[in-house]
């Protein structure tokens, strides 16, 4: 690399991936000293995302460009590659973690678990895992980054690790991430179909039987579903997000999930030659059992990190919904519907990095101010902190799916390319899509729920308790990467054909088609994915009207009648005794759901009885496939060890029979 | 986009801004006979509205701008809601901006708005409101959007505007897909107008009430604006239905003329949809708050259905 | 001539066979070490004949190593050894002696049928007896498994040196000589090493029941 | 010539000396002195090797080449290291009057004894004396073991004595098997157990003798190399002795068994014209890896633990090494190494750790980092190495293993990759919480030598991330030489 003029976008992506290392290093050099690592090294970090972000967004149309570091095994150095694909995970990773990193700057306190010093190490390692996950061209580097970036979360997820549960999650974290990544280097095997080479161009030139394709299919997918939380994997999620400190359940949520669908793409449509009908249908039906899951749970929990948890999962449902109908549209050699439903899982993805992360830092700076995560404990705090209230208002409303904000318009395209599948042959799928339709929009309107049981609950309302008062609103630094997260909510929502011309040359390089000319052709301002009479929607307009006819009859109101408007305490319907703790609770604002969705939890409830000198009242709602699943396979693999334990039962003469037994039987093998 | 269109959207909007009370009123007024009490006047909505406005609002001490601003943002909402529904033309330029996931987009929005400022102020009532407000909305919403989308794979369009020319377009034909949507569709805007037997627009018990729950707070011209919203999203609902079931006599694009027909035939699908409303109300009894999930999960279910009866007749 | 070689040294091999039939028959620990004497006493014999009809110099060397170790100074040791810690009582087996000597007889066909391939390829006069010395190996090995005491264990252990040597010597025109003198060397210190171990054990666990080294276990 | 001399010379002379002076207070320093001097001889030979081949000195009796050379390197490198670790450990344990002062002097002592037989078992090129210098390894070892006294720890001596007794016993017989197959071709005048010779003739040598012998060799070393079932003594040994030990002996005595394994091996290729002795190692090593997988899950002692996973990884090399091939072999050599390098680094940790908590009962040990975060930090990133997480070199060669297992034996993957996940999930669980968490740990007197552990786990690291051209030239060699081709 010689003079930075003529240097490559991928070069920079390089270069700020040494520099994000270089970062780390420098904070463990002084692990113990706050200020430098909160006011430079963090924002320096924020510098380089913003860096890689451009760098990305330009190559999306710069056309391939591949490098090879003189790294990882003889034979196999760390072959990198930018293509459109990685180019738009990238401009993911950059623009949303600059948006965290800023946060993060005003986030970390002083004697919190790990020194900061360290946990600025770990925090830019994951970002340079993820960044080179994103990159690798090869099966060596892919596994090595990909495993990187697990083991950096997970110490950042224990980062408080005096707490006991916390260590568990980290456990029971990396133990699926492992697991996953297994799946995924046996998928790798049998992708290179014996030819002992592993880059992925060498993968890419294989021609595999349908068997061996499902297979290495199907590995994939439970590799990566692994990491995404698909169903039944997801049983890290919702202990992992909350454990971490919020900027890592941010990246986490908001960035790291989305290599995962990185990855399936790459591998399902990229390396994958031809796809197979049924993969869809497994993916569809997948996506729609993860989504309705995780939004359901989402809706009973107490937690407030939790919940954006189980939403994570909701969302990471909804994305694998849409990417079971580009591969049953690739399966039936419908491309252009393919790469429908392709940008809007894309586009999803973009905004869930975005209004996910926001959320989660709001989380964290309520959790900052207050203390507490527990929901029941929470309340009023738009008036005490109206920046963060505000803010995550927005984030609530885009993560509700509302529009004009950007939730609403991934979601719009993807029922969109519901609408399409009229054209499939064959009577179960056309059984099957309507249901799954119906899911998803069920999915979504208990997503509002969700999200105005956050919202309400958290900011709204009294104050549950009475020290919240004293709550004090987010320091600049934390307004900055707020502010930036939810600008980036609202642009993304208001400017869909924009969006969608970067979406673009990303689907051409999966299926080859792209829905770019079609949004273009109909002007910037409507967004018309097929044709203007099909469907059309303008977030603009929308905004515009709204607003036009609320200032209208603001002004008319005021204009023909008056303003008057007078203070008085709220009636208390002849109740005078009324307080804040009398408000309803988030156990109450999920209990229609947990009646309508029982069989989905395992409930053990604990009434208080008459008698009971301190009457309590205890409410778990528990995760079925932990019993049905988990469970069952530790205790088979304690039996197993418990009879292998037999052998060493510490008798010498055993031994030696062992010893002269193997002697025999190998003598008679040579015997034979 | 003509003058000549922007004439009719202007008009779809004025005659749906001022038209919604008269159509709460003549409702309330049929219900009142059936029940043979004496009919309060046709016009009582105007004058109700009138009085909210001159009444000085009064707001709750604790209330944030979310809680003064909400009746406007849910007032607009609903205005946009009749711009884009085709009640007397299809010729509806709006129509373009938000399409019929848009539509039900728009009223979870102003759904969500009216929930969050019934949350604001913390009095047990408004949460308690809000929640079940949220409860009917989850099920609601995606069951008019099951209705919506059956009328879409016919038409192939999800442009309400687009779909209507289709289906009145055509000769007439029977959907049995749209028949199951159409009872799906009444049982849906029971639920969503607040009406009888999900809702009693008429009640303050604390046990049943759901959206008197959430207003409770709102008085003045908040209250007023709210109170314009729900007439409003009552005349959205009906056109809708209308625009949908019975398509026939709404204007086409470049037929001048059909507006004035099309005025009097609203009208007169008006007065029969209120009317046949009413009679529902009256015969029907309020239900429990926990059967409601099962009566809209119902009507969720015949959404689906009508959607997979189309997929299998191809009708 | 090779001929009475052979049939002498098949001689001093059936003698080391019923030695090892001897040891794992055996209950005194008295009685047992006289037959590890007794098998040194053979093998040097033995050695000692094919040094002679062979004319192999260093045979003759590893001839006296063997007296001076299998036959002096070993006995010697174990002797004292079990006089130190006074342990002459009769030795109980985990199987009985019955069962253990069926067992050793098919170990003993076992072994002649894997060897006879074998031993036709031998260069040495003595080609028969590399069966016998598999089978000697094999019936030390069983002594040891059999043997719930320290001392038998170790005498079996040396027995199994002894075998190995006798294969040495007979099969092959012995080992070279570097190769013997470290062999020696290292039963020599291992002997001398287990015979500390045994003090050890025995101030430890006042016996010398290996039974009580079954502590260390998964349970 | 004089390099190998001084590598042979030096622990011998260091043996004598600390017999002698063992129980000063300077002993440790002398005894990382003379490791330090074993080593830097060990470089110079190197560097002879690599620049101008294989040597054959001392009337053939000693060889030279580059497989070796590599394990001559590791071998003194790591003894250098433990050396290092060694002095404030055995101080600890001065203190706490676990050792007395001729104790110390016989540690001192056998230490560079054992590093003798080592280097001896190494680089002698006869086969005979590569038997007697396993033995003699034992033999140095097992009073090492046994040095605290403690019952238990005079069971795992016994044990570890009595197995590999009987086991190397047949190693004894195997290698007259071999004389027996040679002497044919190359005559009763020496020779017959020079490797050199062997590998020469290989190809003419008797099928029927070889097959057996390399039973016979195979079952002898093999039970040093841990190989289940054969392993039984490996965990006692490693549980009951001084941390020192246990780090030499997972890091180095395996290996070198190993390496006796792989030059029969060799002949046995060359001879048998079959997979036999491949498909032989194979087994144990599948056998090896699922069983230790198994086992690590219920085990309480810390150094236990981690035993069991020396016998895991040994299966899995010997697993590389029966699937014979240049990428096969060459993954076997670099696991060799880098789990040498990081177990060692592991019980380094592990010792400190155990000394700080005053047991070995991981239930007890919790909460390193708080007491003292470089210890606990490495005891983590050592684990999570040994566990083929990336970017360490455990997992580049696990990598290489497992494709191509993938490639040749596709029906083994699926076990290998179980066992190792069991094993994650075993070990890791063991040793988060005595990482991380509230604490109860207390600080020592001796400042911990920390600086080997780092250096076993940097070199882990360069070795997953960049494997230098030098050094994947001198593997290739190995390699080939292993796979015979």
């Amino acid at each position: 690399m010689t003079a930075p003029t003529d240097w490559l976008a991928i070069d920079w992506i390089l270069a700020a991936i040494g520099g994000w290392i270089a970062i780390g290093a420098a904070g463990v050099l002084r692990p113990h000293n706050f200020y430098i690592v909160a006011r430079v090294l963090f924002p320096l970090g924020a510098a380089l995302c913003l860096l890689v972000a451009v760098a990305a967004a330009a190559a999306l149309f710069a056309g391939t460009e591949t490098a090879v570091l003189p790294l990882g095994l003889p034979g196999l150095p760390f072959h990198l590659r930018l293509d459109a694909l990685s180019a738009f995970f990238l401009m993911l990773l950059g623009t949303a973690s600059a948006g965290i990193s800023v946060f993060a700057a005003g986030y970390f306190r002083k004697g919190e678990g790990t020194p900061p010093g360290v946990l600025c190490l770990l925090y830019h390692l994951f970002l340079a895992g993820m960044a080179m996950v994103l990159l690798a061209d090869d099966a060596y580097v892919f596994m090595v980054m990909w495993e990187l970036m697990a083991l950096a979360s997970f110490f950042l997820v224990t980062a408080n690790h005096t707490i006991p549960a916390i260590r568990r999650a980290g456990y029971l974290y990396l133990l699926i991430a492992h697991v996953g990544a297994l799946a995924i280097l046996l998928a790798f095997g049998v992708l290179q179909a014996d030819t002992g080479d592993y880059t992925f161009d060498n993968m890419r030139a294989q021609a595999l039987s349908p068997f061996w394709a499902s297979v290495a299919f199907l590995l994939a997918f439970f590799g990566f579903g692994a990491k995404a939380g698909f169903l039944p994997l997801h049983v890290w999620l919702p202990e992992a997000h909350p454990a971490a400190p919020s900027p890592v359940s941010a990246l986490m949520s908001g960035v790291m999930l989305k290599t995962a669908i990185y990855g399936l793409l790459r591998v399902g449509f990229e390396i994958l030659p031809t796809q197979y009908a049924w993969w869809g249908v497994l993916a569809l039906a997948v996506g729609l059992v993860t989504a309705l899951f995780g939004v359901v749970f989402a809706a009973i929990q107490t937690d407030m990190k939790r919940l954006l948890a189980y939403s994570s999962i909701e969302n990471i449902g909804l994305l694998a919904v849409g990417i079971g109908l580009a591969l049953l549209f690739t399966g039936y050699g419908m491309p252009s519907l393919a790469a429908l439903s392709l940008t809007a899982v894309l586009y999803h993805a973009l905004n869930h990095a975005f209004f996910k992360s926001l959320l989660f830092l709001g989380t964290g700076a309520v959790l900052h101010a207050t203390g507490e995560r527990n929901l029941g404990k929470l309340g009023g705090l738009l008036r005490h902190m109206p920046w963060v209230g505000w803010l995550a208002l927005v984030g609530a409303l885009a993560a509700a799916g509302l529009p004009p904000l950007n939730g609403f318009v991934s979601e719009w395209l993807l029922l969109q390319s519901f609408l399409f599948t009229l054209g499939l042959p064959g009577t179960f799928i056309n059984n099957l899509v309507p249901v799954v339709a119906a899911g998803v929009a069920l999915v979504a309107a208990l997503g509002g729920y969700v999200m105005v049981k956050f919202f309400g609950i958290i900011f709204l309302g009294q104050p549950r308790e009475p020290r919240l008062a004293s709550s004090h609103d987010a320091a600049r630094w934390e307004r900055v990467g707020l502010v930036w997260l939810a600008v980036g909510c609202v642009a993304l929502g208001l400017l869909p054909a924009q969006v969608i011309a970067l979406i673009d040359p990303v689907t051409r390089v999966l299926v080859g088609e792209g829905i770019g000319p079609q949004v273009a052709s109909q002007g910037w301002l409507f967004l018309a994915p097929v044709s203007a009479e099909r469907a059309s929607y303008s977030p603009l307009l929308f905004l515009l009207l709204v607003a036009a006819s609320f200032a209208l009859s603001f002004v008319l109101v005021r204009r023909l009648y008056h303003g008057r408007l007078r203070r008085a305490a709220p009636w208390d319907c002849g109740f005078p005794l009324l307080n804040a703790r009398m408000q309803d609770t988030a156990e109450g604002f999920g209990q229609p759901i947990r009646q309508v969705f029982e069989p989905f939890f395992r409930i053990d409830r604990q009434l208080p009885s008459p008698f009971d000198r301190q009457p309590s009242y205890r409410m778990e709602a528990g995760d079925h496939l932990w019993h049905w699943l988990y469970l069952p396979v530790a205790r088979a693999s304690d039996g197993v060890s418990r009879l292998v334990g037999r052998l060493q039962q510490g008798r010498i003469s055993t031994y030696l029979m062992y010893s002269f037994v193997t002697l025999l039987v190998m003598l008679l093998l040579v015997f034979r | 986009m003509t003058v000549y269109s922007f004439v009719a959207q202007l008009l779809a909007v004025l005659i749906a801004v001022a038209g919604a009370p008269l159509l709460t009123g003549w409702i309330n007024q049929c219900r009142a006979w059936l029940q043979n009490k004496s009919a309060p006047p046709l016009l009582l909505p105007y004058r109700t509205l009138h009085k909210l406005f001159w009444k000085e609002s009064v707001v709750a001490d604790g209330a944030s701008p979310l809680f003064r601003a909400a009746p406007y943002i849910v007032f607009g909402a609903m205005v946009l809601a009749c711009g884009i529904v085709p009640s007397l033309s299809t010729d509806l330029p709006l129509a373009a901006a938000a399409d019929a996931i848009a539509l039900v987009g728009l009223f979870a929005l102003a759904r969500v708005f009216i929930s969050l400022a019934a949350m604001d102020i913390g009095t047990a009532f408004g949460t308690l409101g809000a929640r079940r407000e949220m409860l009917v909305g989850f099920l609601a919403e995606p069951a008019l959007l099951m209705v919506l989308f059956t009328a879409a794979f016919i038409t192939q369009s999800t442009s309400l505007a687009n779909i209507v020319e289709t289906i009145s377009g055509q000769e007439f034909a029977i959907y049995p897909s749209l028949a199951f949507a159409g009872v799906a569709f009444a049982m849906v805007s029971l639920a969503e107008n607040a009406r009888v037997p999900v809702d009693n627009p008429a009640t303050h018990l604390e046990l049943t009430m759901i959206h008197e729950a959430m207003i409770l707070e709102y008085s003045g011209r908040h209250l007023a604006l709210i109170e314009w919203a729900a007439s409003l999203k009552l005349f959205a609902y009906s056109s809708i239905g209308l625009a949908i079931f019975f398509p026939w006599g709404i204007a086409h694009v470049h037929e001048p003329v059909g507006m004035l027909l099309a005025l009097p035939v609203l009208v007169a699908k008006l007065a029969i949809g209120g009317a046949a409303l009413a009679l529902i109300e009256t015969l029907s009894a309020k239900m429990r708050i926990f059967r409601v999930p099962e009566f809209l999960a119902g009507a969720f279910l015949l959404a689906v259905i009508g959607i997979l009866v189309h997929f299998l007749l191809g009708a | 001539m090779p001929g009475l070689v052979t049939q002498l040294i098949n001689l001093f091999a059936a003698l080391l066979l019923l030695l090892s039939f001897g040891l794992l028959a055996q209950r005194r620990v008295l009685s047992l070490i006289h037959l590890f004497t007794l098998q040194g006493l053979t093998l040097t014999a033995s050695t000692t004949a094919m040094a002679f009809f062979t004319g192999q110099p260093h045979l003759y060397w590893s001839a006296a190593i063997t007296l001076a170790l299998k036959v002096l100074l070993m006995p010697w040791l174990l002797h004292r050894m079990i006089e130190r810690l006074n342990v002459r009582w009769d030795v109980e087996t985990l199987i009985n002696i019955p069962a253990t000597m069926l067992i050793g007889i098919v170990l003993v066909i076992f072994a002649f049928n894997l060897a006879a391939p074998i031993s036709g390829l031998s260069a040495s006069v003595a080609r028969g007896t590399l069966g016998i010395a598999l089978a000697c190996v094999l019936l030390s090995f069983l002594m040891m498994i059999t043997r719930t005491k320290a001392i038998p264990q170790v005498i079996g252990f040396l027995a199994m040196e002894n075998a190995l040597f006798f294969a040495a010597t007979s099969a092959t025109y012995g080992m070279p000589m570097v190769v013997e003198l470290g062999i020696a060397l290292d039963v020599l210190v291992a002997l001398i090493i287990l015979g500390v171990f045994m003090f050890q054990i025995r101030e430890q666990f006042d016996s010398l029941d290996i039974r009580h080294l079954e502590q260390l276990k998964e349970d | 010539m004089e390099a190998l001399l001084a590598i042979l010379g030096i622990p011998l002379a260091g043996a004598a000396v600390l017999g002698l002076v063992g129980h000063r207070d300077f002993a440790a320093a002398v005894n990382i002195g003379f490791s330090l001097a074993t080593f830097v001889a060990s470089a110079v030979l190197t560097a002879q090797i690599v620049a101008d081949g294989p040597i054959l000195v001392l009337q053939q009796q000693f060889f030279v080449d580059s497989l070796n050379v590599f394990l001559v390197t590791l071998t003194a490198f790591v003894g250098f290291t433990t050396a290092l670790f060694a002095r404030p450990y055995m101080r600890v344990e001065r203190d706490h009057g676990k050792m007395t002062p001729p104790r110390m002097r016989l540690f001192h002592s056998m230490y560079q004894l054992f590093s003798f037989t080592m280097l001896l078992a190494l680089t002698t090129n006869n086969m005979g004396l590569l038997w007697v210098a396993m033995e003699a390894a034992t033999l140095a070892t097992v009073l090492l073991v046994a040095v605290y006294r403690t019952p238990a720890s005079l069971e795992a001596a016994w044990k570890y004595f009595i197995l590999c007794g009987v086991g190397i016993a047949q190693a004894l017989f195997g290698t007259i098997l071999l004389y027996l197959a040679a002497e044919r071709l190359i005559g009763a005048e020496g020779g017959g157990l020079l490797w050199t010779n062997l590998d020469a003739v290989k190809h003419q040598l008797e099928p029927t003798v070889i097959a057996l012998a390399f039973v016979f060799l195979l079952v002898g070393y093999g039970t040093k190399v841990g190989l289940a079932p054969l392993h039984n003594w490996l965990p006692d040994a490693h549980a009951e002795g001084p941390t020192p030990i246990s780090a030499v002996l997972s890091g180095l005595l395996l290996n070198v068994a190993l390496y006796a394994v792989l030059r029969c091996k060799v002949l046995a290729d060359g001879a048998l014209d079959s997979r036999f002795a491949g498909e032989l190692m194979m087994g144990f090593g599948l056998l090896s890896v699922v069983l230790a997988a198994f086992f690590l899950s219920r085990q309480r002692d810390i150094k236990r633990m981690f035993a069991y996973s020396s016998i895991e990884h040994m299966g899995l090399v010997t697993f590389a090494f029966g699937m014979g091939g240049a990428v096969a072999s060459f993954a076997g050599l670099l696991h060799m190494t880098v789990h040498s390098l990081v177990k060692s680094a592991i019980f380094f940790a592990v010792g400190h750790a155990a000394q700080k908590a005053g047991t070995q009962v991981m239930d007890d040990i919790r909460g390193l980092v708080r007491v003292n975060p470089v210890v606990g930090w490495g005891l983590m990133i050592g684990t999570l190495a040994i566990l083929g997480m990336p970017p360490f070199g455990v997992f580049a060669s696990e990598f290489l293993i497992l494709t191509t297992a993938m490639r040749e034996f596709p029906w083994t993957t699926p076990l290998l990759l179980l066992a190792l996940g069991v094993a994650f999930a075993a070990v890791l669980a063991k040793v988060q919480p005595m990482v991380f968490g509230e604490t109860n740990v207390k600080p020592l007197a001796h400042p911990p030598a920390i600086v080997p552990v780092f250096v076993h786990l940097g070199l882990a690291l360069l070795l997953g991330l960049y494997i230098p051209p030098y050094l994947e030239g001198w593997y290739r060699q190995a390699a080939r030489l292993v796979a015979g081709g």
